[in-house]
């Protein structure tokens, strides 16, 4: 439970402290899970499809500030995406909308990708 | 932007009395304690007032008072001074004390790490039945530095003395918050670090009973009786007695100060917040320590909110730094993972005032009502997404 | 009464600007480097910042500047936290780095001492055919603190660096007073004391060149990248930074003014009395350093007089404080213990003038002149109980 | 050739400073040489007698302040004495007539004192 002094950028903090489109789809056409509790961080990532494109994502997430951030980033940059463009964002492209993020807390930037990419998936399977 | 520091575990802000009185140390007599000249003798009696204070604030001898750089310094030396044998430890030490007995596993050692109760404290019966033949020591701090539980020392110490045990005691976090005695209490050594007390960072103290033998962990010219070799940081050691003998003197009105801020923040959380726990012990607990579990949230978060408001709190020890494990203080009181991570410590101190609590009362419910609001841990339709305060 | 401070070797007065420096980060930047909220940001970056000072002083990287407590723990921390095996020194080290070897050969290390010339030089011959398979690390002082002699570094870093051994330096005295360079010298560890450098006292730094494997000497919440624990002393460091920045800054005119002062005060001397010699090297030497041999009269006696008349100097080095028995570096220059007694150190400082010189010069002669008169060891007659001054 | 940092009492600073009774006697009646060079400290104590009495005493020191002090004191304590009362004079008593000495110091009054003593016996020898 204890890190090292941190500092993040003003896309990093805006984030956190304005995080976007949070919330659940009660009617998801797919839905993504990553992490777990245990290790300190969860976010879950809901997509709605219309026309190929994500049309609506919400998330919600436990974690630390680079969590919350990463997560309303990815659901930004996901909004309007087409389902591949969706699968191509990359947790380097999320750090990168973010103006990067503190070494320690790369790790935390995979969840929200991770998520959308698993809800896009299970969309797809189910599709 | 009003700044609130609650995190004065972490560290403490020099008191301006005590800048007041090393500035004269660092230009003026600034001579080498040792030198036999009068800037030399300006410097040794400088320390030697120092060490006369330190001593009068434990109840010591001068001469059982060693000046170090810190509190890790007092821990190492005091474990690495003794002969090489069995050490009996608890699992909620400091890592100044874990750490130093981890190394001394691979020289030799061997360690006994005794477990606590949910409130954190040791009992003294496994004391007694973790003592061997090839006991040295038994090192069991005074107060924890994350949960702020008081340990029954005194007992500890008679037992230690009863068997023919060294006791050692991290009163890092203790001193001036809880009292010491070192005669009743049977102490053969004890560390205090300066910073803890509103003295300067870099400086502490290793009391070491008059008799007890240790070997220095630093060789040199033969500073502090050969025990400590260095040139002394007059300047420091000037500073940090200063801190002390404040301490003793303001040790009455700190306390209740701190205890009334202490129950009026845990109340306040308490009566304004659901799904809030206290860490620790509910009644043997240093007067400053507030550690609050908040389930659903992460406690960095909570954190990182807190200081955009301009308050300082910690998430467990910033002692320790680099790693990001979960507490071992809290998973050794029982604590799952998952629940660690919603933990919050608040260490107030002299100069928090009743006006601060309340701010952070303020504050707090809206700051965990948004952090619930996001957390997916927060079952669907519960009422606890929000505060209900 | 005039007060002339010639003892810069055990100590410095801390520079104006260093003190001016620091006190921000006492009462106002205050906070736990390792803690998250903003007040542990603001001491971070300060720690950061002096680092960076620090490295750049030196020409390292930040990752290769490790705080400490002072040279005393520097040396320690070089020596004890390289692996068991044989290591190579010389007999006029400082005692931080002689009682850790002594330390050390108790515990499964060898040393060899090697002996200096009669300028206090070690031949890097002597260093090249005592290297074993088995060495581990060489360490040789860059300058001594007694007779300011200055070691050919360069060459045994190439030594070393051929042979694929460790070299560590202990440059306590000889930062800021003499060229340094790393990578020419092919130094792979070294030692610095902030309070020899117009620094505060308390504070020091290791240089340990990156991929060089050493083990801590203080362990705990993983502090320094695990090298050595324990909260920074981010005031301590921030003067010690600012000592640095100076010293380089400086250099060029520090060094002018110093040897101009160190010729006058050697030239005056033996001008103005008989019977007086230089001991150590008489150009390898530092450009603060004069350390005289008074024949017939004794140091301490001398050290008094001058007390008496407000002039600090040392007899020996300060730091060795418990021991009375001759310098062990005057013995190993080839001197006899009855010619070492009457031996005096002076260590100029940035502070000192030309008048402090003449002042000196002015009183040293009735001094000697003084003790020579009522000593036995002045043959009857013999023109040389007074001074020709 | 290191002490750790000394303190003296003002009578021990006013011997070291004005040391009474310095010099030697050519044709004493009794000399004595106590310490040597190699350990730093020698002192010399020469007297006259007359009529059983110290009616003259010297000194000479190669030392410390605390060496020279104890020298200079034990020449003054025992300028007029008997021999007898001369030899009664006790490292203590120089050291309590200097109002004390630094624990570190109290070897060097032991010389003067030797050196008085030498000095009466070889006299008592002669005669
Ligand atoms: C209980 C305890 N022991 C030891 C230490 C180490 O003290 P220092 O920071 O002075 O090295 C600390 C704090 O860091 C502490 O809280
Ligand atoms: C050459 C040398 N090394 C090491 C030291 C020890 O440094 P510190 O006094 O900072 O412990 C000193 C001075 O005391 C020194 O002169």
């Amino acid at each position: 439970m204890i890190g090292i002094a941190i500092e993040y950028t003003e896309k990093v903090m805006d984030h956190f402290m304005n995080p976007r489109n949070v919330g659940e789809i009660p009617d998801a056409d797919g839905a993504g899970t990553v992490g777990n509790q245990v290790c300190g961080d969860v976010t879950n990532v809901y997509i709605k499809v219309t026309d190929g494109r994500i049309s609506d994502v919400k998330f919600k997430t436990f974690g630390c500030g680079a969590a919350i951030a990463t997560a309303s980033m990815t659901t930004e940059l996901a909004l309007g995406k087409t389902l591949q463009e969706g699968l191509a964002i990359t947790r380097d492209a999320v750090a990168d909308a973010l103006d990067g993020l503190p070494e320690s807390k790369l790790h935390c930037s995979n969840l929200a990708a991770d998520a959308l990419h698993a809800a896009i998936k299970e969309y797809m399977a189910k599709n | 932007m009003k700044r609130i520091y609650l995190d004065h575990a972490a560290t403490t802000a020099v008191d301006r009395e005590v800048v007041q009185t090393m500035i004269p140390y660092f230009a003026e007599t600034f001579g080498n304690a040792s030198s036999l000249h009068s800037f030399g003798r300006d410097a040794m009696h400088a320390l030697g007032a120092a060490r006369q204070t330190v001593a009068d604030a434990l109840g010591a001898e001068t001469g059982e008072i060693f000046f170090t750089s810190g509190g890790t310094e007092s821990d190492n030396l005091a474990l690495k001074g003794v002969e090489t044998g069995h050490i009996i430890t608890s699992l909620i030490e400091h890592p100044a004390i874990l750490n130093t007995c981890r190394y001394l596993e691979n020289h030799g050692c061997d360690v006994t790490y005794l477990p606590v109760d949910s409130g954190g404290l040791v009992d003294p019966g496994n004391i007694e039945s973790a003592i061997r033949n090839d006991t040295k020591i038994i090192s069991i701090m005074h107060a924890n530095n994350e949960i702020g539980t008081i340990q029954p020392i005194a007992e500890i110490g008679t037992i230690a003395r009863d068997n023919g045990v060294l006791f050692h005691t991290d009163a890092v976090q203790s001193f001036g918050k809880t009292e010491t005695d070192l005669q009743k209490m049977n102490i053969d050594m004890l560390s205090l670090s300066s910073h803890k007390i509103y003295g300067p960072k870099g400086v502490g103290a290793l009391y070491v009973r008059d008799g007890t033998e240790i070997e220095p962990l630093m060789h040199g010219g033969g500073h502090e009786s050969g025990l400590r070799s260095g040139t002394e940081n007059v300047a420091g050691i000037v500073g940090f007695a200063k801190a002390a003998s404040l301490a003793i003197e303001r040790f009455e009105s700190d306390t209740r100060h701190l205890t009334n801020l202490r129950e009026m923040l845990i109340n306040g959380v308490m009566d304004t917040i659901d799904d809030v726990h206290l860490n620790g012990h509910p009644t043997k607990r240093l007067p400053n320590n507030v550690n609050l579990r908040f389930d659903f949230v992460e406690g960095e978060a909570m954190l990182l909110h807190l200081d955009l408001r301009g308050i300082a709190v910690s998430t467990g020890s910033a002692c320790s730094s680099a790693s990001k494990d979960p507490s071992h203080v809290l998973l050794a009181i029982g604590l799952a993972p998952e629940n660690i991570h919603g933990s919050i410590r608040f260490t107030l101190g002299r100069e928090n005032t009743s006006e601060d609590i309340e701010y952070v009362l303020g504050v707090l419910p809206e700051i965990v009502g948004k952090l619930r609001a996001i957390s997916p841990l927060v079952s669907k339709g519960s009422s606890r997404g929000s505060s209900s305060g």
